[in-house]
């Protein structure tokens, strides 16, 4: 896939996750969060290979089974079936969390509702009065974890714009994103806040800005 | 000579008192000890506190148990249950309680109640509405809050191969917070797919050492939660 | 054995370990100290099976192996060549420590330099300046395990009082031990201080007294 | 293709520089590293802080990095070697530093250390004057002690299996230290027994998962520490 000379506009979910697995260093170790992000393990660049960690207690997850393969007692953080590559290995949630939150996991991919401009990320509650706060493995993958990459829509099924000055919904982790892979461009949270890093086809630095509720820096050339 | 094994599923749970703390291992269905919990359900233990990573999945197992009124409270990381609408329908009504917990955390306390630490500092929560009235302390320039262990007084737990012992392995990613429980409760409660002659597990593949087990019961071939759901089956 | 028929005067080392050794319920998790106290795995009282637990890694320890039989990776927490029972188990020193420290250890079996009338127990340093300090798992035990048995000559090489009113030497933990196992006596540690529990044959009350620098409460007669 | 495979025992340490933090695995001379620790003998780095639960038994292993001079202070929780005045002759001339921790201690922060936890309780050591200075906290009425998690430079470890990507597999004992090590420090050297395919070692009996593992050289007849001392060999 070429990426940039698609006659879309914008940036499918698949070419998102592309985008973002090839933004990952050969021999990461990696965690892939529920959603979009599962996509990742499909695009892993030629020549790299990566280590999937799943926080429920496997190092070494492969793809989905064959239908009629499936296991209930081999599965991922979504409680989907999955396999285990050679190599791989079981552990308790003690051990698993050791790995995330010991800091030995390089990279973790995980979905979004709010981005902050300084990195903080919101994916765990909307803060609603009715909503069922469920947060999973989320804080301590944002706390443990090096590199913590997003991929998101740019924008809310409303319109609302997911890149924000200040999040409104309850934080999962302060200063915390690295980069955020979204259908209209590639942002990196930097000291200066959103900085543009790469646009989608047919899309302008303008139609971003708009969509964006913080400042956005333009693009650095090389 | 030392036996921990039972006769019946029934007995191993019989003694759970009203008020109870109750460790339930599982990651969603795999691992989940679905006998030993409807053996619960039949026994009618009430105002529980359950720790289990979520809330049971349709009307049977964890879910099932909910739903029958006997959880005072759950201790969790993600409620939100899938093909089952009994938590959030007793959330919702105010007839449940809930203390969520990251699922890192979860596993730090239970590890810790089980291995003798009181409390502990994490960085998980920090700067979140999850720390708020929670001592926060600097340790080389970073924040951390601090942790409570968890122990409990039953564990509820299923395991692939068991002895007579109690030694234990696990199967796949079945293991998830079995082990962890095991050692965190004053009285575990083991079913094992299979019961095998002391002597017959490789002690080097022991994942939970016989000190940490009370009481086992063979359960060869265990309900599999998914797969009654998909049958529109409930329980009881 | 009949221990009580003895001719000799004051129990031997084999003596008290057997008698401890009495003491311990059936089906016990055990740990036992390094000197005298391994000598209890011999006196196992008929019908009683104990599991013992060596703090280096091991749960389900055996005796020592025929000679020409030891293995150098298969040892006690005293550095000694054992065996594995079947049904026994390996793990590191961070789940070794949680069976201590977590409670799940029944009895542990210590030596002593001092023991005081409230049970504190001072078994790993004189305190001299020149003394290198070494405290292995002993800390760990008295803190985690529930009963804590000891097991000492009643007096130093010289002749001083062991049971004491306040140890002089630095604690291992205080308030911790639950009965001493002399060669004089049995003598439980009670919240009203040390009482008689047993007089070793050819022993007088009044000679344990005279070589206890602490009150001793006499035997509750039955 | 992933492969933490090292060519030679020196070059898996070449690295380590003055100063370093070093964990060192092993119980006495139970999964005790002796190459490597032969290695950086040879390698010469020095002001090292070992960590390790003793001192070194003769002047072989880490007694004879002990006596090279190297160690500026030892971690551990029982200094007193077997056939060795290494470290007691350097201690009485105050010429090491000595941090004596409990053994359960020294697990549970270097545990901790990996796990990414700074600091817990322990009721180790309360009332004792190895708490003396250290804050004490009253948690359900029975008093503990804070202690810090510990992290390291390079660990050195030695195992029984590996493959190529750094899954562990140990031998009885000499498991001890070896795996909480692994997860503490930021690169972790291991020397196996022998080395096998990816694939060959059970997913359900990997000790230490890969992820914990940086650099791997087979070493498929170590030297036996207690046969070195008995024959009288010193190192270097």
């Amino acid at each position: 896939m070429n990426v940039t000379s698609t006659e879309t506009k914008g940036w499918s979910r698949e070419q998102m996750a592309e985008l973002a697995a090839r933004d990952i260093p050969d021999g990461s170790y990696v965690n892939l969060g529920i959603g979009i992000p599962e996509l990742v393990a499909k695009f892993v660049p030629e020549g790299r290979e990566f280590i999937y960690h799943t926080e429920n207690g496997l190092l070494g997850m492969g793809p989905a089974p064959e239908p009629g393969q499936e296991d209930p007692e081999l599965i991922n953080a979504g409680k989907k079936a999955v396999t285990a590559v050679p190599g791989a290995s079981y552990f308790h949630h003690g051990d698993s969390f050791t790995m995330i939150r010991g800091g030995h996991i390089d990279v973790c991919v995980l979905g979004a509702m709010q981005i902050s401009q300084s990195g903080d990320l919101a994916n765990w509650s909307t803060g609603a009065p009715d909503a069922i706060p469920a947060v999973g493995g989320a804080m301590d993958l944002v706390a443990g974890v090096k590199t913590i990459l997003v991929i998101s829509q740019h924008t809310t099924k409303t319109g609302a714009a997911k890149l924000v000055a200040d999040c409104n919904y309850p934080l999962t982790g302060k200063n915390v994103v690295t980069r955020v892979y979204t259908d209209l461009a590639i942002i990196d949270i930097t000291p200066d806040g959103f900085r543009l890093l790469k646009l989608a086809p047919g899309v302008t630095f303008e139609e971003v800005c708009e969509k964006t509720d913080a400042p956005l820096l333009p693009l650095i050339k090389d | 000579m030392i036996d921990k094994r039972f006769d019946t599923v029934r007995s191993t749970v019989a003694d759970i008192p009203d008020g109870a703390v109750v460790m339930v291992g599982g990651f969603g269905e795999a691992g989940s000890p679905i006998e030993l919990i409807h053996a619960l359900i039949d026994q009618g233990a009430k105002d529980l506190t359950i720790i289990n990573n979520n809330t049971g999945n349709g009307e049977v197992g964890l879910a099932a148990l909910i739903g029958n009124g006997q959880v005072r409270k759950m201790i969790c990381s993600y409620p939100r249950s899938s093909h089952s609408k009994v938590f959030p329908e007793l959330y919702r009504a105010g007839r449940i309680e809930l203390e969520i917990v990251p699922q890192g955390t979860l596993a730090e306390r239970i590890r810790a109640g089980g291995a003798g630490i009181p409390a502990f500092y994490t960085a998980t929560t920090v700067d979140t509405p999850l720390a708020e009235g929670k001592e926060i302390r600097t340790i080389d320039g970073r924040d951390y809050v601090l942790e409570y262990g968890l122990k409990a007084d039953f564990a509820l737990i299923k395991c692939e191969q068991a002895d007579r012992l109690g030694n234990l392995t696990y199967n796949k990613t079945a293991r998830n917070f079995n082990p962890i429980m095991c050692t965190a409760a004053t009285t575990t409660v083991v079913q094992a797919r299979s019961l095998v002659e002391v002597g017959t597990l490789n002690p080097e593949h022991v994942i939970t050492p016989n000190v940490f087990v009370d009481r086992i019961i063979e359960v060869t071939d265990p309900l599999i939660e998914s797969r009654l759901i998909a049958e529109g089956i409930t329980y009881p």
